[in-house]
């Protein structure tokens, strides 16, 4: 019986919850929502991106906002997990999301693309690099590099510096994967041999096996995030070998500040976005972060914020006057801005330009980390 | 040999981990899955005294890390124990997979709080690895591992002895065995309940300080290890205390061997498992475990 | 005439509750269908019902193997993994191959993916004849762990990077979901409440006595994994259909916690029970996602966690026994002296349920394995572990179990 | 058809190096009531096991019916008609008392029914429900169980717990049932009770009854034949007035 009535006042909750949801259209303002890892594992990223987004929001509405429009943002958690991607993009949509930054780590960013593509919702994701995330459909954008791209250039790079090359590289993850998958064909076809060995997220806290195997490497090209970054980085140094060459991928951003005086190992990075830059924007950008967050912006809050930048570039260009507009005319409006020839943004993590794959292209700079 | 001392010292981490879930499942018998969050938060608080120490009280680093080491490991005591009496107490008598469930929604809560006051951003710091290396012929060995497995080796022997040999060990025994009649015979079993949990976080604080030197601090530091540790216990047969070292080695051992063999590196994970459920197949109370007959 | 008659008895038995859930379900789905068709369901609700759904789905599976089975499983997503990967390929292929109604192919690669799910389901079943509670625990996540590292392997379906499905249609899916659960509900319902549901609860509630009996123990253990497998399977397909992209790491021993999390909140053993919680935590955990977002997330976990604990302690605690009873409606009215035996104690009365999950090995110090040269005969040691004389395995016997097992699915099939 | 319907020969175990029983040569007449009795530890429930499968002996084997039994499974056993009930009740005790008697009843071949025609709820099902509930009656009945069929079995008071534990196992069609103590605990009256209906199912269902028991009035009264043990041997055999009168038996009871 008690079973029963609790059935019956689930059932009753959950029915009057979706009579009352619903999508409410905005009033002035424009909404932009986006979801990302906010705890757990990769929760590091997503709050990155979420700040990084939130100070260009606050920067934007304090200017006056565009033409005269607010906007407004909102990240929902999705613990880098693609289903609750999927719910928090109907979330979203019942919140009244108009335009999307898409989600943060590719996985999910997948299944949001895949949702948005259903719906016909503009995104632009600040660091989701897998090539799968903007085939998802018409209306996916990026600002990243797409994986390959990095691959391809870090195998060029290395190749042409030094002979006995390593590689470590996450198996498990999507970012990683991509970027070695490249990087492996670049190899094979350049002809050179060098020595791979993986790890995976249930095994990512040691890489003792790893560096031991690789120790007589000049240097070791690791596609993966800065946290493991800094463990290899560790490793190296505490067990000897702290004259290896780490050669990363935009994923090292942010690794700085993980490193202490004991590692020794040169270290050096593919990035659009260097936080020592002397640009005006730059220093503009991380001056204004590191006052409103205590910490130095990575390449994630970078990417985040560029990305809101340039959607208020797009719909400048459009001559949007007013906020209330169903996302799927913004959605129209926003892809024609984009890809429209001669439309280029200068942001904090370079000069871009898309095409209508949804790429992006901006010159990578070769960071040295001192 | 590097690869040997590395998987010794992984796998003393795992034992020193291991040795905590065997003891509270021996002794309360459920399975503490908020283990592996108890040596998360170890690792945090030692980060923080000594960044703490070192900014502010400029020390040397050795006195630093032994004030935070000691500080952490009372910490942690006293968080078992808190755990133990909110948590856990409550549900003695219940089915153990009710305490199954609140260790679960433990292990989210120290999580959450974690990333509350220290956020997500995984933080590294140096203290064992700032020993450097050693030379032993042509080989190159890490300090930090040698310690690792030395002072594992001697918290495991002085665990034993301490179980053996004091009146609070065997007590620990005879509440394993059969708490009503230990109750009888005078023994104060929510003493030794929290004992036990006492002792298992202070172990854990230990396996934070040694696994520092190869992992960054996250609040979701602990839940790999955590269940590497678990299975490391069971391989071992569970309540067994030579059992959870045997197991956390082998785990350990078989992790970095794995690792270090290209072909088979992305499959370490599977292969730690499979080895799991063969041990477990051919001898289905772990390697130590012990028999039971039932009364047909 | 004889039907009739045993529903009508089945009823007055006060059965009834056996069929309150379809009921519940089904007006549900009417209610949600009218809301669509003239309202039309807000976004989230269109991927959250599924969700759902397949949670629903996945605890009543695992509540045959936890409740009713008592073997404790912690590797229910391993099952969910290979589901979502073989049935997605499959629809993936049909689709490919052209002109199916997306219906059929969603019907198909649910059967497909259920095959192969039951499969490894007698694959796990195997170590569940020999272990028990915790090392049977254990072993089933490894299971599910092994499981997730081989497809992240394997770049038929995708590596690390997963694999892509089409979304099937928000406004039909839903109504496809509880259909689906409905008709897994029905499965459990009636097998559970039949002469085979006896013969798996009496293996629960005394498995030397059912061997007594004759039961084939071998058989029903083998048979309740690789159904629950195959529900588990199918319900994969509805998480590739919501989702649209299938990534291992979706499927780790986190994911068949929570599984379990959901069966033992439900009480173990019902599966009303185990429909009421999955759905509750399914919406709870949405909920949250959307009410905590930015830099309020970590708070979530921490009310989750907190929610978690109380429950757990307000319905399980001994101390709280006095407590539940006076706030059970059903005891408000006995108030005389002489009803004080009839008092309920609990809604799911949990701590009734017998399992095999017993945990009560002792810590112990030294290196001797087995009582083999203690002087007592073994059968004077009175211990409640049930731990007794295993026969060498019989492979023949396993074997053809299992056949009878996978062809009685496969006549399921077709 | 073999002249005894079990024939046990040099049956023997030893575990470690403690030989529980040794040289246990019983053989029990089709329709006798059988006796088995000896101190506390003197290998009865030891041969009991032995005799169901739950122990493999390390010497001799054990014949039914002329058919050897060594080796075979408890569910095998079972199925070859030897059922049995347990020194220490083993009810299903979270089951109704008929359902006990139907997990009984469940390898009948006339109750044979596929898990899919039970999960899809086919005719056939029905059918099989139907006619099991009442073949379970039946025998609740034999017991004076019937009105208790829908109570709990942990619900019922003790002596009747021990005849629901006799009647489930009848429910198994046994051509020899094995009796583990099935007076203990109970009252004269019950213990009365319970003589009619061991000799009542012995003649209606054409059974063998093989029991261990303590109570020597009990024993005296329905056992045509005994076997006392004493530290794992067979101290005498042979009818029961004349065994329970051996100087030897005594001694090892009374402990002289």
């Amino acid at each position: 019986m008690k079973k029963t009535r609790i059935f019956a006042a689930v059932i009753a909750t959950m029915l009057i919850s979706c009579l009352f949801a619903g999508s409410a259209f905005a009033e002035g303002t424009l909404k932009i929502g986006a979801t990302g890892p906010l705890t757990g594992d990769a929760s590091s990223y997503g709050i990155s991106v979420n700040q990084g987004a939130m100070l260009a929001v606050e920067e934007i509405n304090a200017a006056g906002g565009v033409n005269g429009f607010e906007l407004e943002f909102n990240m929902i958690d999705d613990k880098a997990a693609a289903a609750d991607a999927t719910t928090g993009f109907g979330q979203l949509m019942d919140w009244g999301m108009q335009a999307s930054l898409g989600s943060v780590t590719s996985g999910s960013c997948e299944a949001f693309g895949q949702q948005a593509a259903q719906y016909h919702v503009f995104f632009l994701t600040p660091s989701a690099s897998a090539a799968s995330v903007i085939a998802t459909g018409d209306t996916a954008f990026r600002v990243c590099f797409g994986d390959p791209d990095q691959g391809t250039l870090a195998a060029e790079e290395l190749t042409s510096r030094f002979e006995k090359i390593g590689c470590i590289y996450d198996t498990s993850d999507t970012y990683s994967s991509g970027i070695y998958a490249a990087f492996d064909e670049k190899m094979k076809e350049l002809g050179v041999e060098y020595n791979t060995f993986t790890f995976d997220a249930d095994n990512k806290k040691s890489f003792a096996a790893q560096v031991e195997a690789l120790k007589d490497c000049q240097v070791i090209f690791c596609p993966f995030y800065y946290t493991e970054a800094s463990l290899v980085a560790k490793e190296c140094s505490s067990s000897g070998h702290g004259d290896i060459l780490l050669f990363g991928c935009d994923g090292f951003d942010g690794l700085a500040p993980l490193l202490d005086d004991t590692v020794t190992n040169p270290i050096e990075y593919i990035t659009p976005f260097d936080v020592e830059s002397e640009t005006e924007l730059t220093a503009n950008f991380v001056a204004a972060y590191t006052e409103k967050y205590g910490t130095a912006p990575d390449q994630f809050a970078a990417d985040g914020y560029d990305c809101i930048y340039t959607i208020k570039a797009c719909l400048e260009a459009a001559g949007m006057e007013d906020a209330s507009i169903d996302f799927a005319s913004l959605t129209d409006i926003l892809v024609s801005q984009i890809t429209a020839e001669g439309f280029v943004v200068e942001g904090v993590t370079g000069t871009m330009t898309w095409d209508a794959t949804g790429a992006c292209t901006k010159v990578p700079v070769i960071v040295v980390l001192n | 040999m590097a690869v040997a001392i590395n998987g010794l010292s992984l796998g003393a981490i795992y034992a020193l981990i291991a040795l905590g879930y065997t003891m509270v499942y021996g002794i309360a018998k459920m399975l503490n899955f908020a283990h592996g969050d108890v040596i998360m938060v170890g690792a945090y608080i030692i980060y923080t005294m000594c960044m703490f120490t070192w900014n502010i009280g400029s020390m040397p680093i050795w006195l630093s890390s032994l004030i935070s080491f000691v500080v952490a490991m009372a910490v942690c005591t006293c968080l078992g124990i808190v755990i133990e009496k909110v948590a856990y107490k409550p549900l003695r008598g219940a089915s153990p997979l009710a305490a199954l469930i609140t260790a679960i929604g433990v292990s989210y809560l120290l999580q959450g709080i974690a990333q509350l006051i220290w956020g997500a951003d995984q933080r590294t710091i140096s203290i064992l690895d700032r020993l450097g290396t050693v030379n032993l012929g042509s080989y190159v060995i890490k300090w930090s591992a040698i310690i690792t497995v030395v002072v594992g080796a001697i918290i495991m022997v002085c665990l034993v002895m301490f179980i053996k040999k004091t009146r609070t060990g065997r007590a620990m025994l005879a509440v394993s065995e059969d708490k009503g009649a230990a109750q009888m015979m005078g023994v104060n079993v929510n003493a030794i309940v929290s004992i036990t949990f006492a002792i298992g976080s202070g172990l854990a604080t230990f396996a934070s300080m040694f696994y520092l030197p190869i992992t960054s601090v996250s609040p979701t530091l602990g839940a790999m290890p955590g269940i590497k540790a678990f299975a490391a216990a069971v391989i071992g047969g569970i309540g067994s205390i030579p059992g959870a070292m045997l197991g956390g080695v082998l785990l350990g051992v078989v992790e970095v061997v794995c690792n270090s063999i290209s072909a088979v590196a992305s499959y370490t994970t599977a292969i730690e498992f499979a080895l799991l459920i063969i041990i477990l197949l051919v001898r289905p109370i772990g390697l130590l475990g012990k028999k039971r007959r039932i009364k047909v | 005439m004889a039907e009739t008659m045993t529903k009508k008895s089945r009823f007055q038995n006060g059965k009834w509750k056996n069929y309150i859930s379809y009921a519940v379900i089904l007006a549900f789905l009417i209610i949600l269908i009218v809301i669509n068709l003239t309202k039309g369901l807000g976004f989230s609700d269109k991927s959250t019902l599924p969700r759902i759904a397949f949670s629903c789905m996945l605890a009543v599976s695992l509540n045959l193997v936890v409740g009713f089975l008592g073997e404790l499983s912690l590797g229910h997503a391993g099952f969910m993994c290979v589901g979502a990967y073989l049935g997605c390929y499959t629809a993936n292929v049909l689709r490919g191959a052209g002109g199916m109604p997306e219906l059929l192919v969603i019907v198909i690669s649910m059967l497909v993916a259920g095959i192969v799910a039951a499969i490894f389901g007698f694959i796990i079943g195997l170590p569940a004849l020999r272990l028990k509670g915790d090392y049977l625990a254990i072993a089933t996540l490894a299971f599910g762990e092994i499981v997730r590292c081989i497809f992240k392997n394997l770049p038929f379906f995708g590596g690390a990077m997963g694999m892509s499905t089409k979304l099937y249609d928000g406004n039909t899916l839903f109504i496809i979901a509880f259909v689906t659960l409905l008709f897994v509900v029905f499965c459990c319902q009636n097998l559970i409440n039949s002469k085979h549901g006896r013969a798996v609860v009496a293996i629960r509630d005394n498995e030397i006595a059912a061997k007594a009996m004759g039961i084939n123990v071998t058989y029903y253990k083998l048979l309740i994994f690789m159904i629950a497998a195959f529900f588990a399977g199918m319900a994969g397909v509805l998480y590739g259909a919501t989702i649209g992209t299938i990534r291992q790491e979706t499927f780790s021993y986190n994911y068949s916690i929570e599984i379990l999390v959901m069966v033992v909140l439900g009480g173990m053993g019902s599966i009303n029970g185990s429909l009421i919680a999955a759905a509750v935590i399914t919406w709870l955990n949405i909920t949250l996602q959307s009410q905590l977002s930015g830099a309020l997330a970590p708070v979530k976990s921490i009310v989750y966690a907190l929610i978690l604990i109380v429950i757990v302690i307000f319905s399980n605690a001994p101390a709280m026994k006095g407590f539940r009873e006076s706030i059970n409606p059903r005891n408000w009215k006995r108030k005389s002296p002489e009803d004080a035996g009839k008092i309920k104690n609990d809604a799911a009365q949990w701590d009734r349920i017998p399992t095999k999950i017993h945990m009560d090995d002792p810590l112990s110090v030294d290196t001797r394995t087995t009582y083999a040269d203690s002087p007592v005969p073994p059968d004077v040691v009175v211990k409640n572990r049930d731990e007794f004389y295993v026969k060498p395995e019989k492979p023949a016997d396993t074997a053809k179990a299992a056949d009878a097992a996978a062809s009685a699915d496969g006549k399921e099939e077709k | 058809m073999a002249e005894y319907l079990l024939e046990t020969q040099d049956l023997g175990i030893s575990f470690g190096g403690l030989k529980a029983v040794q040289h246990a040569n019983i053989k029990i007449r089709k329709g006798q009531i059988y006796g088995m009795v000896g101190p506390n530890g003197a290998g009865k429930t030891t041969i009991f096991n032995m005799l169901t499968g739950v122990y493999l002996p390390t010497t001799g084997t054990f014949f039914l019916d002329g058919e050897e039994l060594k080796g075979k499974t408890q569910e095998q056993i079972n199925h070859k008609g030897i059922a049995r009930t347990f020194q220490n009740i083993r009810l299903f005790s979270n089951m109704s008392v008929i359902r006990n008697v139907m997990v009984g009843l469940h390898n009948q071949p006339q109750y044979k029914c596929g898990f899919l025609t039970s999960m899809f709820r086919l005719p056939k099902h029905f059918k099989v429900e139907k006619a099991m509930r009442q073949h379970a009656r039946d025998i609740l009945k034999v017991f004076g169980l019937d009105e208790e069929r829908n109570n709990l079995a942990c619900n019922l008071p003790y002596g009747q717990q021990r005849k629901l534990e006799i009647a489930r196992a009848l429910a198994t069609n046994p051509k020899l049932l094995l009796l583990d103590e099935p007076a203990a605990g109970m009252n004269p009256q019950e213990t009365a009770d319970l003589v009619r209906i061991v000799k009542k199912i012995r003649d209606e269902f054409d059974l063998t009854v093989l029991l261990i028991e303590h109570d020597m009035k009990f024993v005296s009264t329905i056992c045509e034949e005994l076997t006392v043990l004493n530290f794992g041997t067979v101290l005498i055999q042979g009818d029961t007035a004349t065994c329970l009168n051996d100087p030897e038996v005594i001694k090892a009871y009374i402990g002289g």
